[in-house]
Formats: C-alpha cells, structure tokens, sequence
C-alpha cells in the first residue's frame, strides 16, 4: 500500500497544517484510504472551512421554515400538510470540462437530494453563465450544458419550468451551471439523514460503484489550471434512467415505515454520505466494503470510497425490513446490498477482505475539520458617473432599444427552453418566459412559483448591493406572478477564497443575502457554496444566485406578464430616479463600465411588493412584470412581446431625459395592467399604502407608441428580441 | 368504458395519462410491463417518456417487455390500442404500425405547441370530432417519422396517415413541420384502423390553465365514440 | 470471447445525425467529405469460445433487439 | 474512399446504454452475455484517395469533433 506523508497528502489538495492536524488528530499517521477520506471531508467543497464563518450570518427561519441549511435540501411549510423540498446546486468545473455531462450529472445530483427526503421532484430550473459570446468555446459550451440539463431532466419526467441564462466575458475559463429543483412531500413523510439506533442495517442502493469521478469534490475545490487536461479522468456519466428507477424504488419504500435515515451519494460518494449519516446520528458506522457493489474488478478501498459514481443512495433501514427492501429495489431493477451496521463506536470502520482498512472517529471528520477566518477586502462603493444631456441627445430611442432588447443577455432564451420538457406532470400553469416558472399542487386549488435570479454585475460593482438586489429580484419576480414569496435557497459562486478581493466579495454579497432576506422575511434553506472559479489569477464576477419560492393559494390568480386587452390601462409602480450607473444602457451603449449599482431600498421594495400583492388579491391585476435588466422601455417591449398588443405610452411628467427614464435600471418597480373602472380603486390601494406610481399609457392593437415621432410594431420588437440566440446558435 | 395504461420503467406520462383519462370518464387501471395479463380493457395506451432510458432505440426495449405480447395480441384481434409519443415509438418496434421515429432533423428535443390536421375520421379515435385542426402539445427528441417508398404506398392506399404537422389554418407545408418527419406525418394508424401512434400528447392539454383544450376536445370525443 | 457488431442504416433510410455531423465537419473547415453515415457500435462479450458459435449467438441478437431490421444491417467485425 | 471509425467508451465509464441492453438481452433469455458496451460507428465518405492520407483525414475529425475524448477512445478500422 502507499505510504503516505505530507507530499501525498499536498498531492490531494491538503495543506501542510492540515495534514499536521490530521496526524495530530489520530495521533498516528494516516493510511492512504484514511487520508483520502480526510481529503474528501475536508476540501472546500463537502467541509465549508472558507465560507462556514459567514453563512452563519444568513437568517434560516420563519414560521414557514420547516428545515433549514444543513439537511440535503430546506423544506417550507405550503399548508394543508403540504411541504415543498428545494435547493440549489452548482456543477460548474464539471460542466466546463465536459458540459453535456457536466450538467446531466449536476441535474441529476439536486433531485436526488430532493427525493431522499421523501418528496418528489415537481419542478427544475437553471441558472447558467457563459464566457462571451465571441469566445470560441462558448457555443459549444452552451449546446452542450442545454442538451445535459434537458438530457437528464427530460428522461426523470420533471418539467424545467424557468431559468436564468448569461454571458460575460469573466466566465470565460469558468463556466457556471448551477441546478435547482422543487418536490413536493407530506409535511408527516419528510425523510432526514440522521442516523438513529444501534446496529441497525446500513445499505447501499442503486448503480454500481466504478471509478468514475474519483476526486471530484476536490476537484470542484480548486482552479483551473494549465494542466486541466489531466483533470479529465474525473468526468462522471449520469444515466437519467437509473435514477428515474432510483426516484420509484425510493418513493416505494418511503410509503412504509422501514427507514431510520437516507442520504444521496454526492459529492465525496460513500465517504461524506456514511460520515454525514453517522455524525448527525452521533454514532459509528462499520462497513464490508467487499460488499459494495462494484462494476470494476479489482477495486481498491480508496477507490470505492471516493468513486462519485451516480445514482446511489445510502439507507439506515429498520431491523428486520431488509428483506422488504429488497424486493422493492429488484422489482425496479436496481442494485441492493446491506454493507454494514450502525455502532456505538463513534468512528468510522472500515473492513476489505477481511482487515480493518480504516478507522477515523467520526467526529475528527466532521466537527474537528478545519474552519478559516480568511482575510477579506471591503469593497468601496464607486463614484457616480456624471452623465450630461448631450451623452444622451444624439442617440435614438428605437436604436437604443433595439441594440437592448437584442443584446444577448436580454433577448429571448426560448431556443434554450423549448428543449427542456416544461410541461410534463400535466402541471405547468406558466412555462419558462415569464417572471417565475409555476405549477400546481398536483390536485389542489394551490401552485407554487419558482424563479432563480442573479446580477453579477451589479455584485461586481458594490458587492453588498448586489448581493441584496438578487434578493430583492427574486422577491419581485415571485410577486408579479401573484405569489407570495416563502424562502430562498442560495448558490454562492466566486472566485479564489484565499484572493482577498474575493473574498470579500464573498463576505459582502453574503451579508447583503443577509440584510435583505432578514427585512423582506425572505430566509434562506438551503444552498451551496461554489469557490475556486478561477483559471490561473482571473476569477469570475461575484455570482450569487438565488433561487426563490413562493405560494399562489388560488392557482386561478395566477397573474402573468402578456398585455390583455385593449385600452386597459398601465401603470408603473415605483419611483424612477433614473440610476443609469451598471445599467445595460450604461455597459454597452455607452460604454462606461464604472459607477454603482441602483440602490436597494428595502422598505420601498417590501411595501411596493406587498402593495401589489394586494392589488392581485382583490382582482384588479391583469397582468404584471417587475423592472430588471434594461429598464422601463424593456420590460414594456416585452410584456407587448407576449400578449402580441401594443401600447400609447402618455407623455411624462418626469422631468428627466427620455433616455434616463426609460432605461434607467431603479429598483423596486413593476408594471401593472388594470381595467380603467378599476383606476380608482388601485388608486386608492396605492395612495393608502404610500405607494409612488404613474400613469404610463394604454394598450392599443399592435404597435408601441413611444412619442410623436417613434413607432414601433410588435413584428420589430419581435425580430429583435427573439433572433439573437437562434441565429447565434446555428451560426 | 375501461382503459389500461401499461408502465415501463422509464414511462414518465403514465400518470398524466391516467389523470385525463380519468376525468374524461374512463375507468382506468396502471398496468406494470413485467405482468403477463392485461386487465379487461376497451382500450390501452402506451404512455410517453424514455422507456428504458430511450437507450439503443427509443421503444425497442419496451416492445421486448412481457406485457407486449398480451398488448400485440389484443390489437390484433381487433382491440384499441394507442400510444402516445415513447408509445408510439413502442408500436413502430413491435410492427403494429409502419416505419420508424427518427432523431428530430434538428438533433434538438421540442417541447412545443404545435397544429395538427385531422385527415382520417373513419376510425373510433376521431370519428364524429367537429374540428379539423387540433392545436396539441409535443415534447419530443425522436418523433421525425420516416417509411420506405413501399410502405409510404401502402400507407397512403390504407388511409393509414391520422394526423399531419400544420399551421392553425391547415396548411401542411414543410416550414410548419417541427422535426423533418416524412410528408409531416404526427400520427399514423395501423391498416384496421384499431391502432393509433402519435407524437403530440393531448393529455397535456386537458385544461384550459395548462397549455391549451384541444386535448379534452379529443378524450371527450374518443370515449363517446366508443359509448 | 468478445465480438463486435456494427449496425448502420439502410441506404434510403435517412440520417438525420449524419447530415448534421456533415455539416459540422464542413463548417470546421473539413471540406472534403462526401457523405458520413452514423451507426452504431456493440462489443459483446459472450461466454462461448467458439468463434463460429459465439459470432451466431451475437447474430441472433442483432435480428432480435439490436438492429430494426426495417431500417437497419447489421455487419459481424471481429471475434476475438 | 470511405473511412470508418469505431468511437468508444473508456474502460471505466459507465455505458448506461450497454448496462440496460444486457439486462434486457437476458431478460429475453440471451443468459450467456458477460458484457456488452455500445459505441459508435461512422461511415465516412471523403474526397481523398490515398488510404493512408484519408485515415488521417478522419483521425482528425475524431479527435476534434466525433470522439469526446474526455470519455472516449477512437479507432479507425477500415479504409475501403
Ligand atoms: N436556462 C434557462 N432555462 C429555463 N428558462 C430560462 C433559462 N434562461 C432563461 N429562461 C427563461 O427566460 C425568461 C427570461 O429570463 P430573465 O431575463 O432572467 O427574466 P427576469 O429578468 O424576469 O428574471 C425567464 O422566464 C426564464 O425563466
Ligand atoms: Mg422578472
């Protein structure tokens, strides 16, 4: 066998000190399983030891909460015993490195942290970010990520309902896919991992083990270097089939009452789910590792430790239901195996051919494991740049819209989800393409809506601003469809912990999460930390993701953002001060990629959002879009897009230049359509909540009415905002 | 009216399809792909999904499962036999209708409205229906049909085409076919008329929230004409 | 011992995977093909050591599950 | 002349595809199979007459577009 000393242990991704303390730990040195293990539980991605210090600041509870961090996903209470199960997950180094099955496998690792606690999987979204369009790998990236996402999700028969898709030229060398999904579960029937009882039957459930991903969380542990070539052996293959299977054995024997715990084999395999298990249960494990199933010969200890094969599950299962559990997992055709037992021996034991091959209490893994305190640089906020009327005059305003609708990151993603099957389950109520995904609470009068947001520009620009912004986005986004926004779950991606100014990019969006999930009680559930997006020294912008949940009670108020009905009447909610710092405007027409973000205003965008909420309750909304990327003019354009009317926008009464006001990028604002009978009492709701709007217009047949002088038809605004991406993509 | 919806391991609209057949008034029963037996029925469906992962031919598998031979022996003698999108596929494997489903022309999955045209009313399915265009839902990766010269002879002398690609106003050229399917043929029926396979799925479409009613239009209209 | 087996689309059948590959290839700049068809590749390993049996055991599997006979050959490579 | 070339999976990458062909192989009671992998095979038609020139001609479009080489060996196995 290898022997190990601290060279081997640098070689798998440990520091000097760390292996120190391992050895300190043991008070011996540990053998080569041994140190893979250690390896695995300690790396950034299973052990948090960069990031644990500050999540601690993130608010994880309400009256909604039923699990919060630190379970394989959050769960909320919907009511009537209903439960929904959520959670993000990043797949990124994978993805970059293979992107078909990159993303598959990325796909298929959420939902399998969905249903092993017993819920089934409703709904997936995605949220994915490309190098810059001209940069040679970036297409083949993209048709490679969209065919995996659909590739695994499409076969488990979940619809992906909604997404978020970009471009920048900072995830050139590190693409980021990050993967979410929604189930749902009796509040009564939800299944946790803490390992309960002694010598209670450990098993192993599933694919076989083979050699595929060995090392994978430490891979997603550090940067891209020159040598990614060699990194390439760690490439997992998802087979959607199994899991489909996987997803029915599971359910089947959740039905009963034989399970004590179960956790997925993610990142880190059996290792992480054996010790998971056994820490929170404050218990020891022994397993045979003879008994593993296994598809390679010859596999060694290390090897079937760390294997991150897919389509895996570990159960603690009651004594004597073995037998039961056996048949359910042959009727569908998969492989089952009892490995070991739960003991009171609070260390980790395990046995190959016979002999003790490791032995680690499990504490020294798991509680022991390094946490850092790392230097962090706080961010200034920048200047703001003084723009004069003459930078503005000599620009038209169809060109600008033109240029903004069809820009890449705001053109229509269609081309990338008319490929996943949206409407399977016979539940979808509003399809990708609008603010959030929805469906129905399969046979009841309630639905849940889904969105996944983030801005890295604006996180790149003022950290604790965007950080709070993403919040607020997804807030909003909920909120236009009529629902009423219950929690989020997080997918912190960033560059190098150990660079300063990342981390404190870091630290800042987490506290911003933080300020803005706590005022709008908004908590976080779940989530997932992705460092080391970095190639060399060039890290990515600061990417938080944030992907939010919310309840609509009765499905039939679902509101959606198409343009109604003729003469209806549309108004802006929120103030528009003209913010064009970090605007789209800004960064590509003029060019001026300095100044802050819009500012967030936490109470303007909880009093507006819930002003709204309002509205919706009693009937007066028609149909809704929050303002985001683009400003004022772009989210009207779109919302005549979708409901093929145009609109007569009056003149207004601001004061500022047209350009300012229709693509300044303000928080905190919707727009609304009502019925004219109805002004009065919207106007009666807004004023009695303090709520700033206006009169923007009214909707006509097919044209939109910008002033005397510039028309535009809804065939343009068409051509514009849904030609970039085909063409780009079959170019 | 009795129906049975066969699950294979991978089926993903088995549940779906059981839901609109239910509300549309058909008793309906899952029947699993390893049973031997199909239960009494007027009618079985071949639901949509991946069928054994849509691995080495999307349906091939399948049509090797134990509850085939009961399910070909009952379309033979005469019983109504439809599948929808993976059970179409399934049916091209077994022979009960001709051709095959290719990879869509595009080598991209469609989940989409699209319109179909009706062509063929003397036949249980769509006997009596007062509409000509559907607007139905596919989702697919795999529905581009194609047959031989001979066989496309064979069909077209057979009546045997039930459903073309089209626009909402019945034209069936090619720029209104989604997936390069031979004379944007949706939906193709075997010689007696008794089997049906088809791409789009109208049991999406069973409600006016979801993506659109043409769906109900056809299960109403199926299970009267078979009252 | 292992055999292998190559199934290809008939001639008239269309290959929607082919042409799109073609067009591919041509797009990188290959410019000199004519014509590529896609098929598929099987290696079996079967527990009989007799080349002739073990070549009519993986026939026999063709006819039956690997290849659509309606569209497709299938072609016996190597045993070994 | 036409080149063809076998794509293959890596010996310790998980073929989904060949894992359920096997099963349902035996389920259809072929019990003599130890393994089977799948792969693909491409028929390439290029403008180029000297063998030797043509399989170089597709050694590179494996290597850069047919076999992903993350996963996947390639082979050239006839040139006719
Ligand atoms: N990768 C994707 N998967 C599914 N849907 C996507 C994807 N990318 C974008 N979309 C959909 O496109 C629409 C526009 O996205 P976006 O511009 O991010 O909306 P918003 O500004 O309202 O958040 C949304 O409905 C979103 O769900
Ligand atoms: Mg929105």
């Amino acid at each position: 066998m290898m022997l190990v000393n601290e060279k081997v242990a640098i070689e798998h991704g440990l520091k000097p000190d760390e292996y120190k303390k391992i050895c300190d730990l043991l008070k011996r040195v540990p053998n080569i399983t041994e140190l893979g293990i250690f390896s695995a539980m300690w790396n950034e991605h299973c052990s948090y030891k960069s990031s644990r210090l500050h999540l601690k600041k993130l608010p994880t509870k309400s009256k909604k909460v039923i699990q919060g961090p630190g379970e394989n996903a959050g769960v909320i209470d919907i009511e009537d015993n209903d439960a929904i199960v959520f959670k993000i997950e990043s797949h990124n180094h994978p993805s970059f490195i293979e992107p078909y099955q990159g993303a598959a496998t990325g796909v298929g690792g959420i939902m399998r942290d969905v249903f092993t606690m017993g819920a089934r999987p409703i709904a997936n979204l995605n949220s994915i970010h490309f190098g810059s369009p001209q940069n040679k790998k970036t297409k083949n990236l993209l048709r490679g990520v969209v065919h995996g996402i659909g590739g695994y999700g499409n076969c488990m028969g979940v619809p992906t309902i909604a997404g978020q898709t970009s471009f920048d030229s900072s995830y050139n060398g590190n693409i980021l896919v990050n993967a979410m999904t929604l189930g749902l579960v009796k509040k009564n029937k939800i299944f946790y991992s803490k390992a309960a009882g002694l010598n209670k039957p450990v098993i192993y459930v599933g694919s076989k083990t083979g050699r595929d991903g060995i090392h994978g969380a430490s891979m997603a542990s550090a940067s891209f270097d020159d040598k990614i070539e060699e990194k390439k052996p760690t490439v997992q293959v998802g087979d959607p089939f199994t899991e489909k299977l996987l997803l029915e054995a599971c359910l089947e024997l959740m039905e009963g009452d034989s399970i004590i715990a179960i956790q997925d084999m993610g990142a880190a395999g059996l290792t992480s789910s054996s010790i998971e298990m056994a820490s929170k249960g404050n218990l020891g494990i022994e397993i045979d590792l003879n008994k593993v199933p296994c598809r390679e010969a010859k596999m060694t200890p290390y090897e079937i430790m760390l294997s991150e094969s897919q389509e895996r599950m570990l159960i603690v299962l009651e004594n004597g239901k073995e037998e039961h559990a056996k048949r359910i997992f042959d009727k569908w055709n998969l492989d089952f195996a009892v490995i070991g037992q739960t003991t009171n021996s609070k260390n980790i034991e395990l046995f190959f051919d016979n002999e003790q091959v490791a032995n680690i209490p499990v504490n020294t893994l798991v509680e022991n494991s390094p946490m850092y305190d790392r230097k962090w640089k706080k961010a200034k906020l920048p200047k703001k740049n003084k723009f004069k009327n003459v930078d503005f005059n000599n620009l038209k305003i169809k060109d600008v819209l033109k240029k903004i609708l069809s820009n890449h990151n705001v053109c229509s993603k269609e081309w990338i989800w008319q490929q996943y099957d949206h409407t399977v389950m016979g539940d979808t109520i509003q399809k990708p393409g609008g603010d959030s995904g929805v469906v129905r609470v399969h046979g009841t009068n309630k639905a849940v809506a889904a969105s996944v947001d983030s801005s890295a520009v604006y996180c790149w620009a003022h950290p604790l601003t965007g950080g709070k912004q993403v919040v607020a986005e997804s807030w909003r986004n909920l909120i236009s469809v009529g629902a009423k926004p219950i929690a989020i779950t997080n997918c912190l991606n960033f560059g190098s912990p150990e660079n300063e100014e990342n981390m404190g990019e870091f630290v800042e969006c987490v506290q911003g999460i933080s300020e803005a999930s706590k005022y709008l009680e908004f908590p976080v559930v779940s989530g997932n930390v992705s460092f080391y997006n970095q190639t060399k020294e060039v890290g990515i912008k600061p990417t938080p993701a944030i992907g939010g949940v919310g309840l609509i009670k009765d499905y039939k108020k679902m509101i959606s953002m198409n343009f109604k009905e003729i003469n209806n009447l549309v108004l802006i909610i929120g103030k528009t001060e003209g913010h064009i710092d970090q605007s789209l405007f800004a960064r590509t027409i003029l060019d001026e990629k300095n100044g802050p973000p819009p500012e967030v205003n936490l109470f303007n965008e909880k009093n507006n959002g819930e002003s709204l909420l309002e509205l919706i309750e009693n009937n007066y909304i028609k149909s809704a879009h929050d303002i985001s990327l683009g400003g004022l003019l772009t989210a009207i354009s779109k919302m005549c897009i979708k409901g093929n009317k145009g609109i007569k926008l009056s003149k207004s009464k601001n004061l500022m230049n047209e350009i300012e006001y229709f693509f300044s990028e303000d928080q905190g604002r919707y727009i609304i359509e009502i019925k004219p009978k109805d002004l009065s009492e919207v106007v009666k709701i807004l004023k009695k909540n303090s709520v700033h709007y206006e009169e923007l217009g009214i909707i006509i047949d097919n044209e939109l009415v910008i002033n005397q002088k510039t028309k535009v038809t809804i065939d343009e605004l068409k051509s514009y905002n849904t030609n970039w991406l085909k063409n780009y993509m079959s170019s | 009216m009795k129906s049975s919806v066969i699950t294979f391991p991978g089926s993903n609209c088995d549940r779906d399809m059981d839901v609109a057949l239910s509300k549309f008034g058909f008793k309906n029963k899952m029947v699993w792909h390893d049973d031997n037996e199909l239960p009494k029925s007027d009618l079985v469906v071949l639901p949509g999904g991946f069928s054994y992962g849509d691995y080495l031919r999307c349906g091939s598998m399948a049509s090797k499962s134990k509850i085939m031979q009961s399910v070909i022996n009952f379309a033979k003698s005469g019983g109504l036999v439809m599948g929808i999108c993976n059970g179409f596929q399934i049916l091209v494997e077994t022979g009960l209708v001709p051709g095959v489903l290719l990879r869509n022309k595009y080598l991209e999955f469609i989940c989409k409205n699209v319109y179909v045209k009706v062509v063929n009313k003397q036949n249980p399915y769509f006997k009596n229906l007062d509409k000509d265009i559907l607007e139905l839902h596919i989702a697919h990766n795999e529905g581009n049909y194609f047959c031989t010269d001979d066989q496309l002879k064979e069909i077209n002398e057979n009546n045997q085409i039930a459903i073309y690609y089209c626009d909402e106003k019945g034209h069936t050229e090619e720029q209104h076919n989604p997936n390069g399917s031979l004379k944007n043929i949706a939906g193709i029926f075997n010689k007696e008329k008794n089997v049906l396979g088809m791409m789009p799925h109208p049991e999406r479409m069973i409600d006016q929230s979801l993506s659109g009613e043409d769906g109900s239009i056809f299960f109403k209209n199926l299970i009267n004409n078979l009252k | 011992m292992k055999v292998s087996a190559v199934i290809t689309l008939k001639k008239d059948v269309l290959d929607p995977q082919g042409k799109v590959i073609h067009q591919t290839l041509d797009g990188m700049g290959f410019k000199d093909v004519n014509e590529i068809r896609q098929g598929k590749y099987f290696e079996i390993d079967v527990k009989e050591n007799d080349p002739h049996k073990a070549k009519e055991i993986v026939e026999e599997m063709c006819k039956k599950l690997l290849a659509n006979l309606v569209i497709e050959n299938y072609k016996i490579i190597e045993t070994q």
